[in-house]
C-alpha cells in the first residue's frame, strides 16, 4: 500500500530507506576490514518499518530503541556520517565514540538512548510517555524492539503499566523472524520462545490498542503509525505495533548474504548467480525493492527516476564513508569526561 | 539532638521539593519510611496526588519509568520501599540509570533519585534486610547518598537535586524515628562530617552506624576515652580525605557497616590504610560488620550476627588499652 | 458445593480449615503479646482454598508458598506446633527460628520454601515442575500466590515457561481483593494495579488453563484441583486456579477484626454487637461459617458434632500454644550453623 | 603453558559432569562461552539435547527455574550468557538462592551453579562489560569461583558439585581461549594459588586478570625482579592466609581487578592489610581497577581506563625500586 501523502514525501521515504540500506552496507563492509568494534546488528529488511514510523512522530516525540538502532535514527533524520562514525567509535560520533553501535543516540532529535539490554529500554519508554501526559504536552513516544524482548519481565511490566496510564506510547515491535514457527527450546539466535502464537493477543488482553501489519508494506506500517499517534494524542493510550518481517539471511555475524543492493533487481526480475538461495528476498522480502515496484506500478516514480535517486543516495553514503575514514579516533583525554553533568 | 526526627525532616524536606517545583514527582507512592511509617507519609501523598503514581508491584518497571521521566525533564523521586527490592529493579538501576549521561556523551540528563529503605530491621529475616549499598559502590554513574541526621536530609536533598546526577538515597527502616541534628553549615555534597571531635581513636559510620557510633563515642567519654565520630553522608563520592585527616591524629580506627564483610563499605575504608593513608594506623582497624550469614528472623540470632553499640565501644577501647 | 469424598474425609477437611482459623488467631494474639516478630500475615478467610488444594495432593508433590504461608503448611499437613513455634521464631519451629513468619517451610513435607519477594517463588516452583517432568515422575509442584505477584515480570517469565514446556504445575493465584475495582494508581495495601480486569484472561492468554473458583466454596476448589493434578500428571500442563475471596477485615496490620470465631454463628444468623460493621464476614465469605453450613444442610455433621470438631481443634491449639510457650529461643551458638551443606 | 585452552576445557568439563551423572542439567542453552565461541558448545549441547533446556530471554525466569530444579534434586548449570544479565536475575541469584538452605536450617539444598560471561571484552560498552563479582560477595550464602587456568577448570567444577552450596561462576570473555596449564595437585576448593614463586614483589589476580599478572611476571623477570603470583581462584570462600604469607616474604602488593575501584575485590584485598596482615606491607599497596567511569565503546577510551600488563609491571618496578 501506498501512504497518501504527496510525491516528494513519498520519494523522501523511499530515499531515507535506501540511505538506510547504504548505512548497513557501509557498516559490514567496515566491520569486515576491522573497523567496527563490538558486536553489531544490522536493520537491512527492516527499512520500511523504521521510516514509516519515524515519519509520522514530531519533533517533541521521543525515540527509543535497541541494539539495533542504527535504521531507527538515520529514520529519525540523523546525520548518517554521525551514526556511522559512532558505529565506527569515531571522535565525529553522536557520542564521540563512547557509545558505538549498541547504544547508538541523536540527543538533539530527542532520541536519547538505545539500550543493549532486551527490553531495557521499554519502561524507560513509559516514564518519558507518562511525563508527556502529566505535562499535557502534544507529544508521544516510541519505542522499538524485537519480538525477543517480550519474553522479558521488563517488557510484561512497562506494558501494564501503559496500559493502566493510558500512557501516549507508540510500541514498536518488529518481529523479524515472523516466519520461524513458535515452539519452545529453540536454541538458534532470537528463535522466539513466547507462549504467545500471535503477539497481538498478549497485547491485547493486556490492554492495548494491538495490530499486526507487514514490514514490507511502507503504507500499512505508515497508517498504523498515524493512527497510534493520533490515538495516543487523543487520550486513547498505547498502541502495540507488531511489525511482521522473515528474517533477513545475513544473520548474527551480519555478512552481505544478499549482495550489495543493486536496485535494478526491483524490476528487472533477475536474481544474481551467487544469491539463487535467496530468491524470496528478492522477489519478496526486500522491502525497498517492494517499494519502489509499488511506486513504478503506481508511476510515483519511472526506473529511471528510481535509479537517480538511488545514484544519490550512493554518492552521498560515499561522502559519509570518506568523511568518517577521515574522522579521527577519540582522544584518550576524553574517556572520563561526562561520567556526570557537574 | 533536637526535635524533629529523621523521618519528619525526610518527609519535610520532599514535601518542600515538591512545593517548590511542579516538575518534581513521585512515583512508587507511599514507600517512604516502609510500612510502619506509611501514616506519616500519606499526608504528603495527598497534598500532591495529582503528582504522585502510585504503581504496580512492579520495581523493574517503575525505576525504569523515573528514568525516563528524568529523560523527559521531570524530577522523579522513586521510592523503591524495601531496600531488597531495589534487586527487582537492579538492571535499570546499575545497567541503565548510570550509563545514560556517558553513552550520549553527555548529551542527556538523568536526574532520578531512589530511595529504599534498607538495612538489618530487626526480623526482617534473610530477604528483607538486604545492604545494597556496597554493591551499588560497584555501579559507576551513580551517586549514592547515606545520612544519618535530620538536619542533613534537606541539604542533600537539594544538592542532589542540583546535581543532576542519578542517585541512590540509602534510608534505614531503624532510622526514621531517630533524632539527631546538628547546627552550623551542612558540608558540600561529597564530603564527610566529624559529628564529633576526639583525640583517641576514630569512629566512621553511616545511616544507621553513624547513630551507633555517637551513642558508643559518649560511652567512651564516659570511661575517659574521647572519640571522633564521622559521619560518612555519602558513600560516592566518598570521602577519604576527612577519614585520613582524622585517623593521621589518632591512629585508631573503628569502622562499623552493616553490609556483609567481604567487598563492603567497610573494606574500602580499611583499604585506605594500605594505600594512600599507608603509615596513619598504629594499630590493626576494627572492621564491624555484619557477619557473612544470612539474616536469621530470630532477634537474637540476628542480634549475635550484629554489631552494635556494645561493639564498637569494646573495639575502641580494645584498640586505645 | 460438597466434594464427593468420603464423609470422614470431609470433616477431616473441615478440621484442617478450622485449625487454620485457630492457629492464626493464636498468632493474632501472640503478636499483640510482642511474640511475633517482624510483619506477618494471616490466612483467615482463605482456609478453604490451602485446604482443598493441599488435600490433593501426593507426598512426591512439592508446594511453594509466599509471605501468607501459615495455611498452607498446616494444609499440608505440617504440625501446627512447629508451625507456630517458627512464627515466635522459637528453637523448636521448622527452621529453628531462622525462617520466622515470612519464609515458613516444612522440609519433609516436599514444602522448601516461602519467598517473602513477591512472586519470587514462582519461577522457583516452575523448576521444580520440569524437574519432576525430566523424571517422569507421576508429581506435580502446586504454588500459591496472590494476585498481586502478576504485576511483577517474574510472575510473568514463569507463567510463559510453565506454559511453553508444558510442566506439571498448579498455580494457585489467591486474589484475596475480588471485590476490590481495577483501576489504576491504587495505594493502599495490594490493590489490584493489573491492567488485565480478568485474571484469568492473562492466563489463558499466555497458553494455560485457568479458570475462577470461590473460595468460600470448597468442593470448587477441590474439583479444580483435582482436575489440575490430573491435568498435569498426563502430560495436560499447567493449570492457572484463581481463586477468588473477598478482603477480610483484618487487614495488614493483623487484628481480631472479626473476634474469636464463635462456630455457632455458622447457623445461629447472631452478627456479635461488636461487628455488625462485618456483617458480610458472618453471612457470607468466612468459608469455615459457609462449610459448616453446607455440611449440616446436607447432613454430613449436624450441629453438635460441628461443636465437638471445633471444641476438638481448641483444645489441641490450646496444647499448641503451650507448647509453643514452653519452648526455648534458640541459642546463639546456633546463628551460623546451616549457611551452607558441607 | 599448554595445548588446551581454558574454554575447551571448560566444555570438556561440563561434558564429563553431564556423561558421568544423569541428574545434571542445562538450563539457558549454548551460552558458555558467548556468541563468539558457539560454535565450539554446540556438539555438547547436541549431545546432551534431552537435558539441555534453552530458554526464553527471561533471566529472571530461568535462573529461578535452576534454583527449584536444584531443590528437586537435578545439579543444574545454568549458563546466563553475558555477566550483565545476571541482573535481570539478581532478586533470584542474590536474595533466593543463598538465603534457601539457611532459611530451612539445612532442611533443603541448593546445589545450582550459575555461569556467565563477565568483565571487559574489549568494546562490550557500558552494558555488556559488567563485572558482577565483587557485587556478589555481598550476598552470603553465595560462592564464587573465578578461576583462571585450564587445569583448574575440571577439578574446580567437581568440587563446587560435591559442596552442593549455590554458586556463581565467572567466566571472562577473553580468558576462553587463554592456554595455561598447572601441573601438580589441585589446591582445595577455597585455597588460592602460587602460581609462581617470587622474592620481590606479590602480584595478585583471578580469571584474566591473573593472566595478565603472569605476563607481567615474565617481563619483571627479564627486568631482574622476582615476582610471586598468587591466583585466588575462588572469590568466596576467599583465602586471605595465602596472600598474607606472600605478603609477608615480599612486602610488597600489586593487585589487578577489572572491578571499578570502590568496594571490590581489591578492596578486600587491600583492606587485610590494615587488618589482620597488619604491618607485612613494606610499602603502599597498588590497587589497579577499571576506573570509575562507565565503559566506553571506543577501544582505545577502554584501555585507557583499564588496567593491563602493562601497568602491573609499571606498579611492581614503583614498588620494588
Ligand atoms: C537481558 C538480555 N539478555 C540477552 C541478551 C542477548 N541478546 C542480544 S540481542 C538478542 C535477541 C533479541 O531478539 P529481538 O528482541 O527479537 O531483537 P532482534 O535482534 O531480532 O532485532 C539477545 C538474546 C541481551 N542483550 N540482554
Ligand atoms: C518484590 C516485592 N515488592 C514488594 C513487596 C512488599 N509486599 C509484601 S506483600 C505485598 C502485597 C502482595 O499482594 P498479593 O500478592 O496479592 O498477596 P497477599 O498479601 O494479598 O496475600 C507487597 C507489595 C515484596 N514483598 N516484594
Ligand atoms: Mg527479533
Ligand atoms: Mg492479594
Amino acid at each position: 500500500m501506498i501512504p497518501c501523502i504527496p510525491r516528494d514525501e513519498l520519494l523522501d521515504a523511499l530515499r531515507k530507506m535506501m540511505m538506510i540500506r547504504r548505512l548497513e552496507e557501509a557498516c559490514i563492509i567496515a566491520a569486515h576490514e576491522g573497523k567496527v568494534p563490538g558486536h553489531f546488528h544490522v536493520y537491512i529488511g527492516q527499512e520500511a518499518t523504521g521510516v514509516a514510523v519515524a515519519s509520522n512522530l514530531g519533533k517533541d516525540d521521543y525515540v527509543y530503541s535497541t541494539h539495533r538502532n542504527h535504521g531507527h535514527l538515520v529514520a529519525r533524520g540523523a546525520d548518517p556520517g554521525k551514526v556511522l562514525a559512532e558505529i565506527e567509535t569515531k571522535a565525529t560520533g553522536y557520542a564521540g565514540g563512547k557509545a558505538g553501535t549498541l547504544h547508538g543516540c541523536a540527543p538533539d532529535l530527542n532520541f536519547p538512548l538505545s539500550s543493549g539490554i532486551v527490553a531495557g529500554v521499554i519502561p524507560i519508554s513509559t516514564g518519558t510517555a507518562w511525563a508527556q501526559k502529566l505535562r499535557g504536552e502534544n507529544a508521544v513516544t516510541a519505542v522499538f524492539f524485537g519480538e525477543g524482548a517480550l519474553e522479558e519481565g521488563a517488557a510484561f511490566e512497562a506494558i501494564n503499566i501503559a496500559s493502566l496510564w493510558k500512557l501516549p506510547l507508540l510500541m514498536i515491535c518488529e518481529n523479524n523472524t515472523a516466519e520461524v514457527e513458535r515452539k519452545p527450546g529453540q536454541g538458534h539466535y532470537h528463535a522466539p520462545n513466547f507462549a504467545v502464537p500471535n503477539i497481538t493477543d498478549y497485547a491485547r488482553t493486556m490492554g492495548l490498542t494491538a495490530l499486526t501489519v507487514d514490514g514490507i508494506d511502507l503504507g500499512a506500517v505508515w497508517n498504523a503509525a498515524a493512527e497510534a499517534r493520533e490515538r495516543a494524542i487523543s487520550g486513547g493510550g498505547a498502541t502495540f505495533i507488531e511489525v511482521a518481517t522473515y528474517t533477513w539471511p545475513g544473520g548474527q555475524w551480519p555478512t552481505l548474504a544478499t549482495g550489495i543492493t543493486d536496485i535494478r533487481h526491483a524490476w528487472n526480475g533477475e536474481i544474481p548467480e551467487d544469491f539463487k538461495h535467496c530468491e524470496n528476498w528478492f522477489k519478496r522480502n526486500d522491502p525497498i525493492f517492494s517499494v519502489t515496484r509499488e511506486f513504478i506500478a503506481e508511476n510515483i516514480a519511472s526506473q529511471t527516476e528510481i535509479e537517480e535517486l538511488d545514484a544519490e543516495v550512493r554518492s552521498e553514503m560515499g561522502k559519509v564513508v570518506e568523511f568518517v575514514e577521515a574522522s579521527p579516533f577519540p582522544s584518550p583525554n576524553t574517556a572520563r569526561t561526562a561520567v556526570w553533568p557537574n | 539532638m533536637s526535635n524533629i526526627s529523621f523521618g519528619a525532616a525526610k518527609i519535610k524536606a520532599l514535601s518542600d521539593l515538591l512545593r517548590a517545583d511542579k516538575s518534581v514527582v513521585v512515583i512508587g507512592g507511599a514507600g517512604f519510611g516502609g510500612l510502619e511509617h506509611s501514616a506519616d507519609v500519606r499526608p504528603m501523598v495527598e497534598e500532591f496526588r495529582d503528582r504522585v503514581l502510585e504503581t504496580p508491584i512492579s520495581e523493574l518497571g517503575f525505576c525504569g519509568m523515573g528514568i525516563g521521566a528524568a529523560i523527559a525533564g521531570l524530577y522523579p523521586i522513586v521510592t523503591i520501599g524495601t531496600g531488597s527490592f531495589a534487586f527487582e529493579a537492579w538492571p535499570q538501576i546499575t545497567n541503565e540509570a548510570p550509563n545514560i549521561h556517558y553513552m550520549s556523551n553527555g548529551g542527556i540528563k538523568v536526574p532520578v533519585i531512589f530511595h529504599a529503605m534498607c538495612g538489618i530491621r530487626i526480623s526482617g529475616a534473610a530477604q528483607h534486610s538486604t545492604r545494597p549499598q556496597a554493591m551499588l559502590m560497584q555501579a559507576a554513574g551513580l551517586q549514592i547518598m547515606a545520612p544519618a541526621v535530620s538536619s542533613d536530609v534537606g541539604p542533600l536533598l537539594n544538592q542532589v537535586r542540583e546535581s543532576e546526577r542519578p542517585t541512590f538515597w540509602i534510608d534505614h527502616s531503624l532510622l526514621f524515628t531517630e533524632k539527631w541534628e546538628e547546627h552550623g553549615p551542612t558540608p558540600p555534597l561529597g564530603k564527610a562530617a566529624i559529628r564529633k571531635a576526639g583525640k583517641d581513636v576514630t569512629l566512621v559510620g553511616y545511616s544507621i552506624d553513624l547513630v551507633r557510633c555517637m551513642k558508643a563515642a559518649s560511652e567512651l567519654e564516659a570511661l575517659g576515652i574521647n572519640a571522633e565520630v564521622i559521619d560518612l553522608r555519602t558513600l560516592c563520592p566518598f570521602d577519604k580525605e576527612t577519614i585520613m585527616n582524622s585517623v593521621g591524629r589518632t591512629g585508631h580506627l573503628v569502622v562499623a557497616d552493616e553490609c556483609y564483610p567481604a567487598a563492603s563499605v567497610a573494606s574500602e575504608v580499611a583499604a585506605i590504610f594500605s594505600d594512600e593513608g599507608f603509615g596513619l594506623l598504629k594499630k590493626p582497624i576494627k572492621r564491624l560488620n555484619f557477619d557473612a550469614v544470612p539474616v536469621p528472623a530470630n532477634p537474637g540470632l540476628e542480634r549475635e550476627l550484629m554489631p552494635g553499640v556494645e561493639e564498637i565501644v569494646k573495639a575502641a577501647k580494645d584498640l586505645v588499652n
